[in-house]
């Protein structure tokens, strides 16, 4: 593992105001994420897991606090690309094809017509869409459309890759295979990846870290470093490693639930 | 694509519709005009039968509504019977309102989608410049106009332009509330979608700005078109309404012809009607091929 | 040749038939000058128009000059081709009105955008209110038609006797339903139709040459059209761009312009014109001007011209 | 010249302070003075320009010889204001937008009054105003009465056209939950597409409040009792009074731009919930 | 169980016509269902299941077979208020509160002021939203969302509720305490449930029918029985038997999917 920092965040608070009242959606969060990492974020519903991810990616400020990525603000990141973003609705834009929304950021960043299709056909391929590049996003079941989704923000090479529940509307063959595919890239580009779930196996499998969140107000309750090698065949979930950090996280969870149920 | 049902059952609820108004104008001519027939039966000593009064309210010189056929009548003469390039045709007024009316209309779409991209980008715009394009809109045209001609006729433009002037002065305004309304339609998450990219203003106005606000520009659209049209004919007032429907419209004013007045009305009518339907057109095809409409 | 730009008060029609026939005839081409004609309209205010420098020339009634005057626009009258008013207000007998005794409480339709004047010099004359209160008559701004008269909503109406008179006639009304009083008989009589140049320009020689030339020639076409009014009526008819006027009328019309043009040789009557600004310096309360107007006419150029 | 220089420099001064407030944080403050400053250059650029160029005056007034006439005359501008705003401009929108949106719920409701109406009232609604109002005036008269006959002909149409636009502006989804409950036609109408429309709706209004006033001053350049902001326009334009036609005109700005921004205050209430009011 | 059918499919085929060529979405569907059943479908992405559910809420038209729901047309059923329906995505409108949403279709349906109160404090309650009632559905996280239109679907009495990935969105412990609510509701009023999921322990804890679908053109592959007892502790997924049924749901799974992957 690379030991570069990439994002750290630092007492970082996020109030929203609403009209009956302030929301602490975030707070006084510390975090740090090297380069490299595969970070899950797990939590219950409504804890600030999208809030997080998207104060990363500089769509949301945070009230209190500082967050830097590459060592300049959220916001130079993105200004330098640094993100692919899985939004955890799929948000396709409803007059273009799939085709043409997977061709959207590759047109954005000036990538060549040939690359384009080649790029569009590797990744509708990647996430078993091949075939529905030409059809308009209401054309597709919603897995379907959450994968296109997710094929958008595979097709350009950013930095770091943030997901918000990518395959929270997957069956579970398809979603292992995407979970392997996805370690497969990480292994070869060397991403930095954020990535939320609601699956505690899915964290564990995936993650090099593991966040733990507790809701209202956001907190981190547990930081789990994995100890499973970078190498992981779907079969490693069956052992007792694995079920020990699973059962780690849970408690986690529950800890964090607790006060709320 | 979209299955059009048959030519028939489209046409048939339109030649109704079409049926019914002309009865009620019908009605309505025999109603408006019969206290003048009575006024002339009553100083002439005689009284009207009552087919004697309805032939005679579909008939009068200067009716207060002239019946349609009358008008069908004038429109058939002043446009079959006349050479197009004669003075009296229709067709050779029409076209010359048209040629205004299209050229107002590009520029009035051209400077009204101009000022509504500036206002959804730019703040100071956004807070300067709307209010008093509101206020402009308050002054009313026809008292202007003249002064717009009077100036432009002063620096040397004439003709064409500064009715077309007019017509985008009345154009721009529908386009610019709309497009204000359609270029921020975007909801937040596709917003936050090109931010994640990085995208540059220009490229989110092309690639989402502009798509989003597509169903707001063609109802804006069809209204600048109607409006341009009136802009075109209100222009023609003060050029000394030396030609064009509005020349038409005023002159039978003039002259108290209501059926020329009519006729006129109903020509600029049909010319927006087609223009506005063929933008209606122009619609359904592009958002058809944007995969807007199912 | 010399471009001269005349502004019209009104719409192509007889009323200005001289000019067209100068223009038609070749008068114009035979002073060495190339003439624009522009038709005006109900929005075109023919002092505002030379104001700004769209015309050299422009057409106006007395009263309407004279009260641009005051608001410091210096208009100059050169020539007055119509010597007597063709200015009257038509009423319906039925409506009960038979002599200026009777238009208390009564409404009247009058033209505004500067033709009000005469009209109200007139009531004022009368001593009658035209603000609407009782006692005094209720005045509408009538629009371009006699309609107010002939739907009854206005006992009386402003018409020319060149023109509205004949809607009214051509309407159905008979002379005898209606009861006209001219405002040459009621001795408020004011010019009407006078050319009016900018004083400045007649300064400069050049201009003050070609407008000589211009009144020479346009007089010519006057008193062409008098004697010949029906091939004079043919050519106003060709020069209406809208193709909406009708020959019958026209023919009218001429006929009863050439009455009012009948007698003038384009010089401008002085005592005709004291007439006109007494009347408007009598406005009781509110005259349509407050003192007596300097160097508001010339004969300078009418002199030259009739030489 | 002189005049001229002041103008330019003054212009380029303001301009460069707005570009500056403009970067600061939003408030109510600055949303008030930006536009505030933007005309004001206006004005003095007016100014500046009439007085360089010694315009005459029966062409354009200076905006001070305005002002002051303006305020000569606040009862005359007052009683126009009645006859033509409140009388006239706003009977007829409210009766026009009434007509217009309760027509395009017919519309929308019947597949054959969409087939046969919506043509033809496009080609109704697009008989020119200019056309219609010495019609209007021959039918009800010269009061206010056919200034708002003219408003209705004249708003029907744009409130007509965005107003069945937006009966359709729902989405599909929301529009199958509709469904699911079984619910009426008219029940899905409050409860949805009236509430989706409502952008719609409002861009409608917010375009026919300029034409309202437009269209009422216009209507009585074709005949009118001796009162009214339409009639004073044309009376003074030859009277060449362009001071008091430019009071007038300044009413019907301070008025029309009151009356849309109410509109839009009403639209922010209502249809808070779009993206384009957040 | 009762013994009446509510639902009936008989030779269901749908096929979507589209810019390039017709998508087969069902093909041959025959299947019963009884009232009081509640029938999961669980199959691959984009296999059919949304269709399916549509079609039996009479919002999609088969273009061949028939399908019948207590005895009548689909569309006769909806026009009783038959169904109670959870769409994929939360849909949720965006001008009410969550309360007012929820409150949307029993406005609708006519309940009393005072029991429309009741019944939305009572299943936001249930979903554990208690006091967001007044918050817009862009102040709710993703899975706060789903669980307000979950809500909203719960709020009245339907006899048939459709279901379509309800849980999708949300984290273990919370769908835990769904699932047993659900499970609560189901044996107290005896609803009809068809929901679909991803979920396989899921399915087979809630469901005494499991349909297995297969993709392209979507088929039934599968009908499975459930043997558990109606009342099911959560622990009861650790029993033999269950992980028996799962196994077999696992297999129907795979077979289907295999000419696919
Ligand atoms: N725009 C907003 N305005 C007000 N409150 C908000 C807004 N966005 C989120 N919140 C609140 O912030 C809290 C955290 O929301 P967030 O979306 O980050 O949750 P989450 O962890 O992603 O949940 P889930 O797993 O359900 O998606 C929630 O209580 C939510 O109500
Ligand atoms: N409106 C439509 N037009 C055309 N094709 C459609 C339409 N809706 C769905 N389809 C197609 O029908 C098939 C089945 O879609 P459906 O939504 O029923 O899948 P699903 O089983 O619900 O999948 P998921 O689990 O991903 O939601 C898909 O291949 C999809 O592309
Ligand atoms: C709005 C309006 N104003 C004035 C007249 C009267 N008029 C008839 S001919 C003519 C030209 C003067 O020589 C004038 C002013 C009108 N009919 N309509
Ligand atoms: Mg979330
Ligand atoms: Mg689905």
């Amino acid at each position: 593992m690379s030991e570069a920092t990439v994002i750290e965040a630092k007492n970082l608070s996020l109030t929203f105001q609403t009209n009956d009242g302030p929301v602490h959606a975030l707070q006084d969060i510390n975090l740090e994420i090297n380069k490299g990492d595969f970070v899950s974020f797990i939590g219950p519903s409504g804890c600030g897991k999208t809030t997080f991810l998207r104060v990363m990616a500089d769509l949301e400020t945070p009230t209190a606090g500082e967050i830097t990525v590459n060592g300049m603000t959220a916001r130079e990141a993105r200004k330098n690309r640094a993100y692919g973003y899985v939004f955890q609705a799929a948000g396709l834009y409803p007059w273009r094809t799939i085709g043409g929304n997977i061709k959207l950021p590759l047109e954005i960043m000036g990538y060549s017509k040939t690359e384009q299709n080649e790029r569009v056909a590797r990744v509708l391929e990647l996430v078993e869409l091949s075939g529905f590049d030409r059809k308009f996003p209401w054309q597709l079941s919603g897995g379907m459309q959450q994968r296109a989704s997710i094929a958008r923000a595979l097709a350009f090479d950013a930095d770091i890759l943030l997901m918000d529940e990518p395959f929270g509307a997957l069956d579970e063959i398809v979603r292992d295979h995407l979970n392997e595919q996805l370690l497969a890239l990480w292994a070869r580009t060397e991403k930095t990846i954020g990535f939320v779930t609601h699956s505690i196996p899915e964290a564990v499998y995936l993650s090099t870290k593991i966040v733990v969140m507790s809701p209202r107000p956001g907190r981190i309750a547990d930081v789990i470093e994995s100890t499973l090698p970078r190498e992981r065949p779907l079969d490693i979930r069956d052992t007792p490693e694995f079920l020990d950090i699973a059962h780690r996280v849970r408690d986690g969870l529950r800890l964090g639930h607790g006060d709320d149920v | 694509m979209t299955s059009s049902p048959s030519i028939i059952s489209r046409v048939t609820p339109v030649l109704t519709i079409i049926a019914i108004i002309i009865a009620v104008w019908y009605a309505g001519a025999v109603a408006l005009n019969a206290p003048w027939a009575q006024d002339k039966a009553t100083r002439a000593g005689v009284t009207l039968s009552f087919s004697e009064l309805v032939s005679d309210t579909w008939a009068q010189e200067k009716p207060k509504l002239p019946a349609p056929h009358q008008v069908a009548k004038e429109i058939y003469n002043t446009t079959v019977m006349k050479k197009i390039t004669s003075k009296r045709s229709l067709i050779w007024h029409g076209w010359i309102t048209l040629s205004a009316t299209l050229l107002g209309f590009a520029l009035g779409t051209g400077l009204g989608i101009l000022l509504a991209v500036g206002i959804v980008h730019s703040r100071a715009m956004d807070l300067s410049v709307m209010p008093w394009v509101i206020a402009s809109q308050t002054i009313p045209i026809l008292a202007v106009a003249p002064m717009i001609i009077v100036v432009l006729n002063a620096v040397g433009i004439s003709g064409l332009l500064p009715k077309a002037m007019i017509s985008m002065y009345l154009s721009f305004f529908p386009v610019v509330v709309g497009m204000v309304k359609g270029l921020r339609s975007p909801s937040a998450m596709q917003l936050d979608q090109m931010r994640t990219w990085s995208t540059p203003k220009s490229t989110v106005f092309w690639k989402l700005r502009l798509p989003s606000a597509m169903p707001y520009l063609f109802t804006s659209l069809k209204i600048g078109m109607a409006a341009s049209l009136v802009g075109a004919i209100v222009g023609e007032l003060p050029t000394g309404a030396v030609a064009g429907l509005g020349a038409r419209l005023l002159a039978g004013s003039y002259y108290g012809q209501t059926i020329q007045i009519w006729s006129a009305l109903i020509s600029a009518a049909v010319l927006a009607a087609v223009l506005v339907a063929l933008i209606g057109l122009i619609q359904r095809i592009t958002l058809t091929r944007m995969g807007m409409l199912r | 040749a010399d471009d001269v730009t005349l502004q019209l008060k009104w719409v192509t029609q007889a009323q200005f038939a001289g000019y067209y026939v100068a223009l038609d005839k070749g008068f114009y081409g035979e002073e060495d000058l190339n003439v624009t004609i522009k038709p005006g309209g109900p929005d075109i205010a023919p002092a505002q128009v030379i104001a700004g420098g769209g015309a050299d020339v422009v057409l106006d009634w007395m009263p309407s000059a004279l009260a641009s005057r005051e608001k410091g626009l210096d208009l100059v009258n050169i020539a007055q081709p119509f010597k007597s008013s063709g200015m009257m207000l038509t009423c319906r007998k039925d409506a009960g009105v038979a002599s200026p005794a009777d238009f208390p409480d009564k409404t009247l339709g009058v033209w505004f955008f500067g033709n009000e004047y005469p009209f109200l010099s007139w009531m004022s004359k009368l001593g009658l209110k035209t603000d609407g209160s009782a006692g005094g008559v209720t005045v509408l701004k009538q629009g371009f038609n006699v309609d107010p008269l002939l739907q009854g909503q206005a006992a009386c109406v402003s018409t020319m006797t060149y023109n509205e008179y004949w809607q009214v006639i051509d309407a159905g009304l008979t002379p005898d339903d209606l009861q006209v009083f001219k405002y040459e008989e009621q001795g408020v009589a004011t010019l009407e139709d006078g050319m009016y140049v900018m004083g400045e320009n007649l300064k400069d020689d050049a201009f003050k040459d070609k407008m000589v030339r211009f009144v020479r020639a346009s007089m010519k076409g006057w008193k062409y059209a008098e004697s010949n009014p029906d091939e004079a009526a043919m050519i106003v008819l060709d020069n209406d761009a809208s193709g909406a006027q009708t020959e019958k009328h026209q023919k009218r019309m001429m006929a009863e312009v050439a009455k009012l043009t009948a007698g003038s040789n384009g010089a401008l009557d002085v005592d005709a014109y004291q007439r006109t600004v007494d009347s408007l310096l009598s406005g009781g309360s509110d005259p349509v001007i407050t003192k007596e107007p300097v160097d508001a006419w010339t004969h300078e150029i009418s002199d030259l011209a009739l030489k | 010249m002189i005049w001229i220089l002041c103008g330019i420099i003054f212009w380029l001064a303001m301009w460069a302070m707005n570009l500056r407030l403009s970067k600061a944080k939003p408030n109510k403050l600055i949303g008030f003075i930006i536009p505030t400053i933007f005309g004001l250059t206006i004005l003095v650029l007016w100014e500046c320009v009439v007085r360089g160029f010694e315009i005459s005056p029966v062409l354009l007034p200076t905006p001070t010889a305005i002002a002051a006439r303006f305020g000569n005359s606040i009862p005359i501008l007052w009683v126009d204001f009645v006859q033509t705003f409140v009388k006239g401009a706003l009977s007829g929108f409210i009766l026009g937008c009434g007509a217009a949106f309760l027509t395009a719920i017919a519309v929308d409701r019947s597949s054959f009054l969409q087939a046969g109406l919506l043509p033809v009232g496009n080609f109704v609604a697009a008989l020119p105003i200019v056309g219609m109002a010495p019609i209007l005036v021959m039918w009800f008269g010269f009061d206010w009465q056919s200034k708002a006959a003219v408003v209705v002909v004249m708003v029907f149409f744009p409130m007509l056209v965005n107003t069945v636009e937006g009966l359709k502006a729902s989405d599909h989804m929301q529009r199958d939950l509709m469904k699911t409950y079984g619910a009426g036609y008219f029940q899905a109408l409050t409860k949805l597409r009236l509430p989706a429309a409502m952008p719609f709706i409002f861009n409608g209004l917010k375009i026919c409040s300029t034409l309202a006033l437009i269209g009422a001053i216009v209507a009585e350049f074709f005949g009118s009792p001796i009162k009214g902001m339409g009639f004073r326009i044309s009376t003074e334009v030859g009277r060449l009074a362009l001071d008091m036609v430019w009071a007038e005109i300044t009413v019907a700005a301070i008025a029309g731009s009151a009356f849309y921004g109410v509109i839009a205050l009403i639209e922010k209430a209502v249809t808070f919930w779009h993206p384009s009011q957040r």
